[in-house]
């Protein structure tokens, strides 16, 4: 188990290096996230959803859809915290 | 103005030390509560990684200055990550909570979190 | 209505969800019918929309009116179609199977369960319908939550199974976060679609090479692909039958589907993706062996079929992984067979547990006697996973094995092959056990040799418990169990078990008889017109 | 207008023939497992089955001689192929053949089940009635796909009745038998889905379909594409494939260790798996396959097709060589039955239409000597409840039927002049002969003296033998005097497989036109230029 996960570090590290060189640098303004989706969202935000503040916008409206999930995952730990606190094991599930 | 070259891929060398010692400590460590610490700096840095892209040489952050109704994209950062990673980190919080609970029973049960003392009650049960 | 179609596929399970927690304090009947009613629901606007798209083409659902790449997009074609079909079908059953399985609960259990379970497969169904690629983690994350309190209400030992598998689920969760940040670096957008059209752009680059490497492995730990599989086995051992057969035959799929949507609509050939398909491959191919092997040195039976699905999910990802049409064929039939007959074995077994309390192989001993047709479903779906016709696994086999010759593959066709004999090692011990070992009958040949039988006596005693070991002497004696009389009141076990498995056993059948339809009126469509 | 319609029915009536003759027994099948407490109606509805079963695929002989092919509406399986059932005359004389056995065995094994007392009877004859309704599918297929799904139906349908006494010896039969079939059908399994690779959609075409992809030979039939897809060594790794997958079933020597131990089930069942269902369903595919999917042409091109002809005449000798030491009846029997199908076997490889032709009424011929011997030992069992060859002394004078017939199969086994077994030997051999290979037909005489050895001291001993230790009042006496036949139920039977036997080697044709059912068969596989050599009426 310990080796493979060092097995596996190595491996994800080796991933991590082989790549950074290509990434965008950090602050690039011309990097494919720079250039591509976002703009529309920083020049159109307030015409088109009233808020000057962009990432209201688009976590409420551009994307409001992601924030449903996101208040769904939470209730989902709610009650998951719920039923693993509450229940005392059941009899019959215990091997 | 963009930094270049190895500077501006230093970030990514932090982040993914982060990831990676995050890793190390859920694949080496014993105790359960560490393993879960650990998993959330790997989430962290994943945070970072995301927030890291949004940067942008010249921008601020990105909420509309007063009176500056038809903003240039060039002069905020990117919004879309910082959106995109309070989501993350929401799930990442809810992931803890149903960690921690789930801790809790297993402690109530096995009066340890020390993964191998468990595994030894539970066979030896 | 109809035009908002394929987000009622989600929300209806998703508002009863929200709803069920609060009807198990104030109208408890009710929670039921509720949790039925939303999941008929989803898949009656499941099937509707999967009509409309084989009859139209592909259906875009925009929510909040925004264009895809800037807002979210749902879409409904073929596959995300059939696969909400498939989930919404089980989870369907998996609620009628549920409540009997359980019994009475506590006020509270029963409308947390409930509402896990909903969440569940809202999640699920977030997954296969959504277009956008970090919308789908947040859906998976969902399912994942759900399942990981659902296991653990498995009792102690699942609850420590529920945290590993929470701890290697979260792993891939966030390789594959990490894994579409990259996509995202390299693109500047996480929309299926327009991924589609810029990634081939950046598919040479390293950064788009290793953000697919950690999505493959991101969501190989998701489908259990060997040898990221280390969570299943306890998981699926210690949790609530109806939420392994749920889990089991639909869940790890959705993950599979995932990897499919990533890898042959959103990527497309090129680049890295061979090598690192080859890679997938291998590992599959591996699994299918591993998995076998340890499914047949396992004595429990639950652990056995958590292995054997390691093994058929191994299955599904080959198929995958081959990147020829008929393998993809394959790919997606053993999505729907094993869905069937899995979730079939699960429910057969949770039966035997609910009866017995025992999940060992030796718990299913003489069973064909006192369950016959649940016996008889789980005969038909064992002989589906060792893949014998007319059943449904033989034609994803039939798919798996012509692709993996169409790829020229010859080694994962001895793969197939091999993994096709050792199920069957393990599938014939375990029928052997249910029709062939039991106290030593009265009408044994007449005269002849009786103390063959009788020398079988005392091994045969030694292994079995108490309980088990007073049901053999009821048994022999052709009287009525008077321990289990009581729970069996109206025949082998209560209608709402019963008539899930039976339907998934008829099921394993038709889809197999069927097989040529279904891939005619919907695989055939759900899979790239030129995979590679 | 009515005429139309008339004949649309009729048409429709007609094809829907061989998917009838298979879904009889399936359904029958359901129905025994319905009645199972109703012991008397569930036999009866058995034989009521079987006899409709056996009208069905009798009806279809006529349509058949006069050339017509009978065939269903294809059930689209897989987008290229389909559930295919149709009658040629390779098909329909194996189905005619075991329809009618089962009439017979019907009788036979309700009888023997209810006299020895058997458990789960109910299953026996619903696991007896699939067998014949895979046995019916695997006749009728039209394609590989076909046979494949009927080919491996029988094998899970015979493991019941394999493992039918459920003592440990039982049980271990049957995980032997398991291993044999399934492992070896995963490898035809293999060669099918291999084949399908090379052609496509193809279906089984008298002559074969891979046929021109043998390359050297010029004119066969056969998918251009495929020609150009197969190479030379890909056919002969398929070939042995599909020798190897069907092999097992069809007992050829290596693969013939679960025959023998299989032998633990009812006698019923061993006379079903040897004179009808499984073993012959072996050899039948390798008819199938070496007619309709290679075709000769290729087959006598690919070295394997060469060896095959050699494994079948060492498999003769050496299961008979080993069924002489054999003194368990119901194994040496076994034995013998490994020996006897590589006639089949060899006939198949041989390349002759005569010999073809011998291979294919040999099923036959075999089928309702072996059922004879096998139905006999059952008898035998019943009434005495001896099994080996050492206890029979002064048999002959308690069960002089039972006997008499068994030494008129046995008679039949070693090629005796007016038994059936005589017109398909004399037809393998001048096939032999015609291919230009007489050497071949040594291992048939030979293989028919050794028969002799271990058939005849059966009968001589239970007319001549006396038992050991009878002591003075054991001069040749029946052992409690007079006759001890068993019960008609199994006598009857016996006795009208024997005439059969006989009745087949006086007039080949009678009948179900057996013999020219395999003689068209043999026809429309070597093309119609080829007569028979001889030994045909």
């Amino acid at each position: 188990m310990r080796a493979a996960g060092l097995v596996l570090l190595v491996l994800v590290g080796a991933l991590f290096f082989y790549s950074s060189a290509e990434l965008p640098p950090t602050g690039d303004p011309g990097s494919p996230p720079a250039t591509h989706v976002s703009p529309r969202y920083i020049e159109a935000a307030y015409k088109e959803t009233g808020t000057i503040n962009l990432v209201t916008a688009v976590l409420a409206d551009y994307r409001g859809y992601d924030t449903l999930g996101e208040t769904v995952v939470i209730f989902t730990a709610g009650i998951a915290a719920i039923l693993i606190l509450a229940g005392l094991a059941e009899r019959r599930e215990e091997p | 103005m963009a930094p270049d070259g190895l500077i501006g891929h230093l970030n990514y060398w932090a982040i993914a030390l982060l990831f990676l010692l995050g890793l190390y400590g859920m694949t080496v460590l014993n105790n359960l509560v560490k393993k879960l610490m650990s998993m959330n700096i790997m989430q962290v840095s994943i945070i970072m990684f995301y927030l890291n892209l949004a940067q942008k040489a010249g921008g601020t952050f990105p909420v509309l200055l007063p009176g500056e109704l038809h903003p240039e994209a060039a002069a905020y950062v990117n919004p879309l990550p910082h959106a995109l990673m309070l989501t993350a980190i929401v799930v990442s919080l809810a992931t803890t909570g149903v960690a921690l609970a789930l801790l809790m029973r297993i402690y109530r049960r096995y009066g340890t979190l020390e993964e191998n003392d468990i595994l030894r009650r539970m066979a030896g049960r | 209505m109809t035009s908002h179609l394929p987000a009622l596929i989600v929300l209806t399970p998703l508002v009863a969800a929200l709803v069920v927690p609060v009807l198990a304090i104030l109208a408890r009947v009710l929670v039921r019918p509720v949790a039925v009613l939303s999941l008929a629901a989803s898949l009656a606007a499941s099937l509707a929309s999967l009509q409309r798209v084989l009859a139209e083409g592909p259906w875009s659902y925009h929510f909040g009116g925004w264009a895809p790449p800037w807002g979210i997009e749902y879409v409904i074609d073929p596959l995300s179609g059939g696969m909400a079909v498939l989930v919404s079908f089980f989870a369907l059953l998996a609620a009628f199977y549920a409540p009997a399985y359980l019994g009475v609960l506590a006020q509270l259990r029963e409308g947390a369960l409930g509402s896990l379970f909903l969440l569940l497969v809202a999640g699920l169904l977030g997954v296969v319908v959504t277009g956008d690629v970090f919308n789908l983690f947040v859906f998976l994350e969902i399912s994942s939550l759900a399942v990981y309190a659902l296991v653990a209400a498995g009792g102690n030992r699942a609850t420590v199974a529920a945290f590993r598998y929470m701890l290697i689920g979260t792993v891939g969760a966030s390789f594959y976060l990490l894994g579409i940040g990259y996509l995202y670096a390299a693109t500047g957008t996480l929309n299926m679609a327009d991924l589609a059209a810029r990634l081939p752009a950046a598919l040479e680059t390293r950064v788009a090479a290793v953000g697919l490497a950690l999505i493959a492995a991101g969501l190989g730990v998701k489908v259990a692909l060997f040898p990221l599989h280390g969570w299943l086995p306890d998981a699926y051992s210690t949790a609530p039958a109806p939420v392994v057969a749920f889990a089991a035959a639909v869940q790890t799929k959705v993950a599979a589907y995932a990897f499919f949507r990533i890898f042959y609509f959103v990527v497309g050939p090129g680049g890295p993706v061979e090598p690192l398909l080859r890679l997938v491959g291998l590992a599959a191919a591996a699994g299918i062996v591993a998995g076998s092997l340890l499914a047949l040195a396992q004595r429990d039976f639950w652990r056995m079929l958590a292995y054997s699905s390691v093994a058929q999910l191994g299955y599904v990802v080959l198929g995958l992984s081959l990147g020829t049409r008929l393998g993809l064929y394959g790919a997606l039939l053993h999505i729907l067979n094993h869905a069937l007959m899995k979730g079939c074995l699960f429910m057969v077994a949770g039966a035997v547990r609910w009866r017995t309390g025992r999940q060992d192989i030796a718990a299913l001993t003489g069973m064909a006697r006192k369950m016959p047709l649940s016996m008889g479903a789980l005969f038909v779906a064992a002989v589906s996973m060792i893949g014998l016709p007319p059943t449904g696994g033989f034609f994803s086999k039939w798919y798996l094995v012509l692709g993996s010759l169409e790829a020229g593959a010859w080694g994962y066709v001895v793969v197939i092959i091999v993994s096709s004999l050792l199920s069957a090692a393990y599938f014939f011990r375990v029928i052997e056990q249910v029709y062939l070992r039991r106290a030593p009958a009265p009408e044994s040949e007449a005269g002849r040799k009786p103390e063959e039988e009788a020398g079988r006596e005392p091994e045969a005693k030694a292994g079995r418990e108490q309980e088990a070991g007073r049901e053999q002497e009821a048994g022999r004696e052709q009287e009525p169990e008077a321990a289990t009389a009581a729970r069996r009141r109206p025949w082998e076990l209560p209608w709402p078990m019963l008539v899930p498995i039976l339907l998934l056993g008829a099921g394993v059948v038709v889809a197999g008889l069927s097989s040529g339809f279904i891939i005619r009126e919907v695989i055939q469509f759900a899979v790239p017109v030129e995979p590679f | 207008m009515s005429s139309l319609s008339e004949f649309i029915i009729q048409s429709l009536a007609g094809g829907l023939r061989p998917l009838l003759a298979v879904g009889v027994s399936l359904a029958a099948a359901g129905g025994i497992l319905l009645l199972g407490r109703r012991p008397n109606l569930r036999d009866a509805l058995l034989l009521a089955a079987a006899a409709v079963k056996f009208a069905l695929v009798a009806s279809m002989v006529p349509d058949v001689l006069a050339g017509r092919v009978v065939e269903t509406a294809p059930l689209l399986l897989t987008p290229t192929l389909a559930l295919h059932l149709r009658a040629d005359a390779l098909g329909l004389a194996f189905a005619a053949l075991s329809s009618a056995l089962w009439v017979v065995t019907a009788v036979y094994s309700i009888t023997y089940m209810r006299t020895l007392e058997y458990g789960h009877q109910t299953g026996y004859h619903a696991a007896f009635a699939v067998c014949l309704g895979a046995t019916m599918g695997i006749a009728f297929a039209g394609n590989l796909l076909t046979f494949f799904v009927f080919y491996e139906l029988l094998t899970v349908a015979t493991y019941p009745l394999v493992v039918h006494r459920r003592t440990p010896e039982a049980v271990a039969a049957g995980r032997k038998y398991l291993v044999y079939t399934l492992g070896a059908g995963q490898v035809l399994l293999v060669a099918v889905l291999w084949t399908q690779h090379l052609a496509p959609g193809g279906g089984f075409t008298a002559g074969g379909f891979l046929g021109g992809a043998a390359g050297a030979v010029a004119g066969a039939p056969g998918d251009p594409a495929a020609g150009a897809a197969a190479s030379l060594p890909a056919l002969r790794v398929l070939f042995t494939l599909f020798v190897v997958g069907l092999g097992a079933k069809a007992a050829i020597m290596p693969l013939h260790g679960w025959l023998p131990t299989a032998m633990i089930a009812p006698t019923p069942v061993s006379a079903l798996l040897h004179a009808v269902a499984v073993v012959k369903a072996g050899v039948f595919g390798i008819l199938r396959v070496t007619g309709y999917v290679f075709g000769p042409e290729a087959v006598a091109g690919i070295d394997p097709g060469q060896v095959l002809a050699w494994v079948a005449s060492l498999t003769m000798i050496l299961a008979s060589l080993r069924a002489l030491a054999e003194d368990n009846l119901k194994r040496r029997l076994a034995y013998s039955t490994v020996g006897q199908l590589s006639y089949v076997v060899l006939g198949a490889a041989l390349g002759a239409p005569a010999a073809f032709a011998g291979a294919v009424f040999h099923i036959t011929a075999h089928a309702l000597m072996k059922i004879t011997l096998f139905f006999c030992a059952g008898a035998i069992y019943a009434a005495t409840h001896k099994e080996n060859v050492s206890e029979f002394d002064g048999l002959g004078r308690s069960m002089p039927v039972t006997v008499g017939a068994f030494g008129l199969g046995a008679l039949g086994i070693t090629g005796m002049p007016f038994i059936a077994g005589f017109v398909s030997k004399w037809t393998l051999g001048t096939g032999a002969a015609a291919a230009g290979r007489p050497g071949f037909i040594v291992p048939l005489l030979l293989s028919g003296v050794l028969s002799l050895g271990y058939l005849l001291p059966v009968v001589y001993r239970a007319y001549f033998g006396r038992a050991a230790g009878d002591g003075p009042d054991g001069d040749g006496r029946p052992e409690e005097g007079g006759l001890r036949e068993a019960p008609a139920g199994l006598v009857v039977p016996l006795v009208l497989t024997a005439l059969a036997a006989v009745a087949l080697g006086l007039l080949p044709d009678l009948g179900l036109n057996l013999y020219e059912l395999a003689a068209t068969a043999a026809r429309s596989v070597f093309g119609g230029g080829f007569g028979l050599a001889g030994g045909g009426p």
